[in-house]
């Protein structure tokens, strides 16, 4: 998505691909909304199987919720370098952005196997398929975001990326920090919010 | 006349087809794969179009002498174990038959993307280049997700055998070695690469190695009961707090509106409160085999669950216990919604009623027309 | 194209082709059918938008056809009622989904980067993929036809009958993922457009000098980016329903059936200003033209349109008056309703006071834009009388519907459309449409519209439900004018309006064999897009034009004179454009084609065929997307220099940057 | 141009004043045969007529405008913008027609809604393609064991009746035009829907929400009874059960019966010939889990979802155009063997999904477990047949 046509400066002064994963993020929104809201209409609804309180543990999604919170911080840290043009800080930020969104899904996995050991199914109770859906739909998008981190890291190994480095750079730093935000919000209504 | 890319989707599309024809060995519905396969063809068939139209390659591969130097391949042996995979797969389970188609396709395209590349010119390098310039984009991503998907699966699996607060303190481990590694290396600059490489291989073979013995040692003893006794799938429908069902209340509802009745346990009387009728009622009308909420409010002092008789169950065993189904244990004040599903209507050997666990006398006759 | 040489405009020739990071070298080739296929520019696109659109509107109306000679008598025998439920779930979804957004689309794509001065849209290769899903989605949604049987649930979808016990073909399954891919395709046009609106416009073209239609396309793109995803949740929520065992809409485990509706109209209510807008702002830009008045209070109509954008988001639920609701949200959304009724009222009085003081020109175009005043008014206006609440209980499910949306949609939406078409059509093609068979074409269309949706309000008035495949004598009361003389009426007015549509196909295959060209300015028109070529040249101006003016291009053909407030002409099309010529730009670097979009847009349907049968399916479609992926990633949106030859120094241009 | 316009405004107003030229339909909105009914008629025709209005205002504008203004050679007109004054005011009229509009909608919604005022309460259950009605305990009514019924709605004229709907399946909606707008029964649900009528009479409706393949098929009628004959009615529904005389053919159709159809249909009180009572099990072969009971068959008028008539089309016309002073005794007569419409009922006997589509085919039933999504065809002889109808008819 780097297309840009060079004929004039852009009319609003952002360029064209930032401005569209804006717009795209904006529309991530909405999904996410009407995700956490079906969340939030069903996770009371339990005719069998465990309930949120019985099987959430919540210390445990505090410390992957930070280091989730951390990949942000190093992902600041690869777009100052991209701005400063520093190849071996970017792909090294980049690498260390991706290990730690890697654990975060890796903590997603022990959660997820672990709540099935403890009987919540994805088809055991409207609390399990809202459940699974939401935060499922979070781990999707945070592997997305790995594999980009990494191919970025390989492309740029490779000096094959079009356009200019640190606005694709910036460009995938946006949708993280999103998709961190994102992660913030589903912590708070999914998780410490009592039903 | 056959460009390479021709030659590569080609490839591509004989491989997914056979892929198919073995899968309708496995799958019932012919008509379907048929389709498939369709589909399939279509998909290779546009690629491989659009690779004699663009005459890909023709520039240099038309009149290109074939070399004769051979380079070492791994292809061969990949394609062996793929075989092998496959006919074990036969025997015993698809799992292990689909894992063998996998790898024996890879192996295969990568064979003969390697095989094609040694021809292509004469230029060793020219010819490394082509084959990167085809396999890369698979490549990358592929492998990327693979060695992903082997430490996120390794690590989760040493995080269900340590015990719930270790695992806590071993997410905090892990994600502050990865910053610290980061940040060591961010302002080491003159590090030599190999450092980096082991540390990195290190951290990778630890995660990999802990998950394997992990795996072979089994979940935590807690998860592993949990899984086997069906700590949260069953209900204990009587008047003591039961262990895992009671754990853990939820007392608000989000299920407020249209619902059948709300039965309300105010001041030791259990009473039913229905739509259009302003007196409270001592029984409610429940359409037969129709999934029917009601709410329970627990408006008197102390913990108490509501219970529905559901009569007894089809089996032929008359004395076998009555069927039921019960809220949690609701504290005063709260409240909770039950789901009733009757599929008789209730006659003189089949009753139903909603009962406080532990105080039969507090009914509400549920009648079924 | 990468490079347009100039002052020799012709193609450039290629040798050879850098090969792109994936397999495939890049296309070059700018004749024949790979220069459709392979092409980002909007003009081809959109024109293949306009193509696939026409053709869905052909399936649709076929299908609306079965459904009223169904219906035309009683007990019909036509269409048994599994038929017949397909058939009107698939008429409405090929109408609103593979019809009416496409041809917006088409219009948008067309008309919006020459509106506002540009070469081209912000993501050139990204809008060739939306076109690509948006027709391998269409046809995978028609699919179904073929393989056990069409959607049968309504386009409404209403869980729990979309679930696999209650509707067990796979046609629901075709249908959800069908409009997942049509989803991805209207995201990613959307966000497009709207970077184009915002970041491309020619310089000194504010916001508020923005020509109507582009205003009225921008509102809808931010329309489908806000509700796409919603529908996307709706979806996905049906779909692991019924392919991997969600309970979602399974009311045994608790499950609310109204969450689907909440979700559907969250989406559905934008959805229908997605349809009425782009035709809002096409008879926005007829009026003024063929009244010689810029149009009436700009600013109002600007702001009425956003209105309507917001105030839509606020009234989903009066799609829901009867699912009980309870009194106080039926009270909030009743009142919302009303409210978005006022915006609306704005554009038709300020569309009729355009014309008021004018000086009328009544081509086709014109008609089929003042057709389109009068009957949406009448569908806007029994839209208020079902904002009551009350009365909508009596309405709702009825013929009184389905007539106040045909209406609103005939009468708006598709009126509008036609009208783009004979008004735009000389710009497209460089020819004029037929005016006679114009004439026949929008008389017999009115007269068919009137006859078939006219009596339909009494239909429903009279208690005639909807969606049923047959109607019983024993409910069509007495009387000559009882409900089956007006089902009859109906359906022969459909046959009526059919013939008026084919006369439009008709113009378009005489106006093919004509060989006259159309004149450079054929209706002394307004906007920017005029200010070229027709058909445009592909780097659609020579000159990108500096703005003053709201309707910039007639301020260039005439000035006011100072005393008498009466316009003088000071300037030709044909002078200006010779003027552009002169002028032209020396250094234009366009976009180039591109196989990627049309690969990755065709691994969709993949993936969600095999959702449906064979996962092994999804798998191949999965590589195809990864691999279709990297080959965009890595290729640059304008191929380098080495690809064409004549760029040495001196015999052309230096290529900057 | 102004063509368009004529036909356009001739169709629209031409339309609705031919609305009133189709008498009775039995359906139609705007003829009001209750309080609630009326009360929606009472807000809609003002709504109506003002809506009618200024369309023709704006009908008659572009009318006006476009033969006024058409190019008679007049030179090209001012380049005027807009007349912010003229198009506040033209903005704000709408929005205080639309504002007076909505108070009264207000008052009316809320009045709907009420169900405080309930006289009565009758549970109304949908299903894929019939509706089942169950009247609870209600002494002051004669109700002293539950009613069940299916098909048609009884209900006492002058009495606030709140039906209490809820679907077994699919989402339905419930729609006595005369009476009262629709409702959804939507399953898991609960939802209300009052319902008055001022005098007796039969009150067609339809199902309006689609509910799948024989959607069209699932109608209904609400007959208003008086008083005393509504409670004569009660009486018969709580009647017990008649056994048929020995012998008789009705009692070999009561053994056909017993044998084909008490597996899903329930008649209160039929035993089995060892005594024990015949309970239906319907749960067990159909996927709703119910199917109408047919005790007091004969007393309805219609069946199969009130898709067809019980009563042959003489009998049927004299009951439903009775005046309404005679109209409960003729209803109360119930079916008898000369006003049996033998032809729907043996054909409905004999293959019923010919008759009303419901998902018959195998295929079908794999995909909800082998049971049934109507009735089935059952392969009756005619002999068997015979036997049957002589039995439903002592159904009384």
């Amino acid at each position: 998505m780097t297309d840009v046509t060079h004929d004039h400066a852009s009319s609003t002064g952002i360029s064209n691909v930032k401005l569209g994963m804006w717009a795209f993020l904006g529309s991530e929104c909405l999904l996410f909304g009407g995700l956490i809201s079906t969340y939030m209409l069903y996770r009371g609804r339990v005719t069998g199987g465990p309930r949120p309180s019985q099987i959430f543990d919540i210390p445990f999604t505090s410390v992957s919720s930070f280091i989730l919170l951390m990949s942000s911080l190093t992902m600041v840290l690869a777009v100052s370098a991209a701005h400063k043009e520093d190849d071996r800080k970017i792909n090294l930020w980049l690498t260390v952005t991706a290990l730690l969104g890697a654990t975060f899904v890796g903590g997603q996995v022990y959660e997820f196997t672990a709540f099935y050991k403890e009987g919540l199914g994805f088809s055991t109770s409207l609390f399990g398929s809202s459940f699974y859906t939401l935060t499922g739909f979070h781990g999707v998008h945070v592997t997305v975001g790995i594999i980009m981190l990494m191919s970025l890291v390989g492309i740029l190994k490779r000096s094959k990326v079009p356009g200019k480095k640190a606005e694709v750079v910036e460009m995938i730093g946006l949708y993280w920090h999103f998709v961190d935000i994102v992660w913030i919000v589903i912590f708070t209504l999914v998780y410490l919010i009592p039903v | 006349m056959f460009s390479t890319g021709f030659k590569y989707f080609f490839g591509v599309t004989v491989l997914s087809v056979v892929a198919l024809v073995m899968s309708v060995a496995l799958f019932k519905n012919l008509a379907l794969i048929g389709v498939a396969i369709t589909f399939l063809i279509a998909a290779g068939a546009l690629l491989t179009g659009l690779a004699i139209i663009t005459s890909d390659g023709t520039t240099r591969d038309a009149n290109v002498q074939t070399s004769d130097m051979t380079t070492q391949s791994l292809w061969p042996l990949v394609t062996g174990i793929g075989t092998v995979f496959l006919a074990l797969g036969l025997v015993t389970s698809s799992i292990v038959f689909f894992g063998g188609v996998v790898v024996l396709l890879a192996a295969l395209s990568e064979w003969m993307i390697q095989a094609w590349s040694e021809r292509a010119s004469s230029d060793a390098s020219h010819n490394a280049e082509a084959r990167k310039r085809l396999l890369n984009p698979i490549e990358f991503p592929v492998l990327a997700a693979l060695g992903l998907g082997v430490v996120i699966f390794a690590f989760s699996r040493i995080m269900l055998t340590v015990d719930k607060s270790t695992g806590a303190v071993l997410f905090i481990v892990v994600g502050t070695l990865v910053l610290v590694a980061g940040t060591l290396f961010a302002i080491k600059p003159n590090m030599k690469r190999s450092v980096g490489a082991a540390i990195c291989a290190l951290g990778a073979i630890g995660i990999i190695a802990g998950g394997v013995a992990s795996a072979v040692s089994g979940e935590r003893e807690e998860l592993a009961l949990a899984a086997e006794e069906g700590h949260f799938t069953h209900k204990e429908c009587g008047p003591e707090e039961s262990e895992y069902f009671d754990k853990l209340k939820e007392e608000t509802l989000s299920l407020r509106s249209a619902v059948s009745a709300t039965i309300i346990y105010q001041d030791g009387e259990l009473i039913a409160k229905i739509q259009g009728l302003n007196k409270p009622q001592k029984s409610i009308t429940v359409p037969r085999s129709n999934a029917t909420n009601i709410i329970f409010r627990n408006a008197t002092e102390g913990e108490f669950r509501l219970v529905v008789d559901l009569g007894k169950p089809k089996t032929e065993d008359k004395d076998s216990d009555h069927d039921v189904d019960c809220t949690q244990l609701i504290e005063t004040g709260g409240e909770q919604s039950l789901t009733l599903k009757i599929p008789k209507s209730s006659s003189a050997d089949n009753h139903y009623k909603l009962f406080i666990a532990g105080a039969e006398d507090k009914q509400i006759i549920v009648v079924v027309p | 194209m990468a490079i347009i040489e100039r002052p020799a405009p012709t193609v450039p020739a290629v040798v050879t082709p850098t090969s792109t990071y994936g397999v495939l070298k890049r296309p070059v080739s700018a004749t024949g059918w790979r220069s459709w296929v392979f092409t980002v520019d909007h003009k081809k696109i959109g024109i293949m938008y306009g193509a696939t659109a026409m053709f869905f509107f052909i399936v649709g109306g076929v299908e609306a056809l079965l459904i009223r000679l169904q219906l035309a008598a009683p007990n019909g025998k036509v269409l048994n009622a599994d038929l017949y439920n397909q058939m009107f779930t698939m008429h409405a979804t090929t109408m609103v989904f593979l019809f009416v957004m496409p041809m917006a689309a088409a219009f948008a794509n067309y008309f919006v980067p020459l509106q506002i001065g540009a070469r081209d849209v912000a993501f050139p290769r990204l809008n060739a993929f939306s076109f690509w899903a948006l027709l391998f989605g269409g046809i995978f949604l028609n699919l179904a036809w073929f393989l056990g049987g069409a959607a049968d649930g309504g386009w409404f979808m209403y869980a729990p009958n979309s679930g696999p016990v209650f509707s067990p073909t796979n046609g629901v399954d075709f249908w959800a993922l069908g409009l997942q891919i049509t989803g991805i395709a209207s995201l990613a046009g959307a966000i497009n457009l709207i970077i184009t609106v915002l970041n491309m416009r020619a310089p000194g073209m504010s916001l508020m000098k923005m020509p109507i239609f582009t205003w009225m396309i921008t509102v809808v793109q931010f329309l489908l980016l806000f509700a796409v995803p919603v529908i996307t949740v709706a979806l996905f929520l049906l779909s692991f329903q019924r392919n991997f065992g969600a309970r979602f809409f399974d009311v045994a485990a608790g499950a609310d059936p109204l969450l689907w509706q909440h979700l559907f109209w969250i989406f559905g209510h934008p959805e229908v200003y997605i349809l009425i807008l782009p035709s809002f702002g096409i008879i926005s830009e007829v009026l003024p033209v063929f009244s010689r008045k810029p149009l009436f209070g700009y600013p109002f109509v600007v702001f009425s349109g956003a209105a309507i954008g917001f105030v839509g988001w606020g009234v989903w639920a009066h799609h829901m008056f009867a699912s009980g609701l309870g009194p106080v949200s039926v009270a909030v959304f009743s009142l919302t309703t009303m409210a978005i009724a006022v915006p609306t009222g704005v554009k038709i009085i300020n569309w009729t006071l355009t014309m008021w003081g004018g000086k009328l020109w009544f081509t086709t175009a014109m008609k089929f834009a003042i057709g389109l005043i009068v009957l949406f008014t009448v569908g806007g206006l029994s839209g208020v009388t079902h904002s009551v609440a009350p009365s909508d209980t009596q309405q709702t499910d009825t013929y009184y519907i389905v007539a106040h949306f045909h209406y609103v949609l005939f009468g708006g939406a598709v009126l509008g459309i036609f009208s783009g078409f004979y008004y735009w059509w000389p710009k497209v093609f460089g020819k004029m449409l037929n005016e006679k068979l114009g004439s026949w074409n929008f008389w017999l269309m009115i007269i068919g519209l009137n006859l078939t949706f006219g009596p339909m309000h009494i239909l429903g008035l009279q208690g005639q439900p909807r969606r049923m495949y047959r109607w019983t004598e024993a409910r069509a009361g007495e009387g000559f004018f009882n409900l089956a003389f007006w089902n009859m009426i109906a359906s022969i007015g459909s046959f009526i309006l059919t013939t008026g549509i084919l006369m439009f196909l008709i113009n378009v295959w005489v106006t093919w064999r004509n060989p006259k060209k159309a004149p450079l300015d054929p209706w002394d028109a307004r906007s920017l897009e005029w200010m070229t070529t027709n058909p445009p040249k592909e780097h659609n101006f020579d000159v990108i034009p500096t703005v003053h003016h709201l309707d910039e291009f007639f301020h260039r053909k005439y000035e006011e004179d100072a005393t008498t407030h009466t316009m003088k002409q000071v300037a030709t099309a044909e002078e200006l454009m010779a003027e552009q010529e002169r002028n032209a730009d020396k250094h234009i670097h366009m976009p180039s084609p591109s196989y990627w979009p049309i690969v990755l847009a065709f691994a969709l349907p993949i993936i969600t065929f095999g959702i449906i049968y064979s996962y092994l399916i999804s798998v191949v479609g999965g590589v195809i997307v990864l691999f279709a992926a990297y080959g965009w990633a890595l290729e640059s949106s304008t191929a380098p220099d080495s690809d064409f030859e004549n760029n040495t120094p001196g015999t052309a241009l230096a290529i900057h940057d | 141009m102004h063509k368009t316009l004529k036909s356009a405004v001739v169709v629209f107003v031409g339309s609705l004043v031919a609305a009133s030229c189709a008498t009775n339909a039995p359906q139609d909105t705007w003829q009001p045969k209750g309080p609630n009914a009326k009360l929606i008629d009472d807000l809609q025709q003002p709504v109506f007529a003002v809506a009618g209005i200024i369309g023709l205002i704006v009908a008659a504008a572009v009318t006006y405008t476009v033969i006024k203004y058409r190019d008679r050679g007049q030179p090209i007109p001012e380049q005027t913008h807009g007349k912010p004054a003229l198009e506040i005011t033209l903005t704000v009229i709408p929005a205080l027609i639309l504002a007076v509009v909505a108070v009264f909608t207000f008052g009316a919604i809320f009045k709907l809604a009420k169900t405080d005022d309930t006289e009565m309460i009758i549970n109304v259950t949908g299903q894929q393609w019939w509706w089942e009605y169950d009247y609870p305990v209600q002494n002051e009514f004669g109700i002293t064991s539950p009613i069940i019924s299916s098909g048609q709605l009884v209900m006492p004229v002058g009495t606030k009746v709140l039906l209490r709907e809820t679907s077994r399946d699919v989402i339905h909606s419930y729609w006595i035009p005369a009476l009262n707008g629709k409702r959804d029964a939507v399953p898991g649900r609960v939802q209300t829907l009052r319902l008055e009528a001022d005098e007796p009479g039969i009150y067609a409706g339809q199902c309006t929400e689609f509910c799948g393949l024989s959607h069209a098929n699932m109608r209904m009628e609400a007959v208003a009874l008086s008083k005393e004959d509504f409670a004569k009615w009660v009486a018969n529904q709580q009647a017990p059960y008649v056994v048929p005389a020995k012998d008789s053919l009705a009692q070999q159709g009561e053994t056909v019966f017993l044998n084909q159809c008490v597996r899903c249909h329930q008649v209160n009180g039929l035993m089995r010939a060892d005594g024990t009572p015949a309970i239906a099990a319907p749960d067990e072969n159909v996927w709703s889990g119910a199917a109408p009971n047919l005790s007091h068959l004969m007393s309805r008028n219609t069946f199969a979802g009130a898709a067809f008539d019980l009563l042959s089309k003489k009998c049927r016309d004299e009951v439903w155009g009775a005046p309404s002073n005679v109209v409960g005794a003729k209803y109360l007569a119930g079916v008898t063997e000369d006003c049996l419409n033998q032809k729907d009922l043996r054909a409905w006997l004999r293959n019923a999904p010919e008759m009303k589509p419901m998902y018959a085919n195998p295929a079908d039933l794999e995909i909800s477990n082998g049971k049934y999504r109507g009735m089935p065809y059952l392969a009756l002889s005619e002999d068997d047949i015979n036997k049957l109808v002589a039995y439903l008819l002592t159904l009384k």
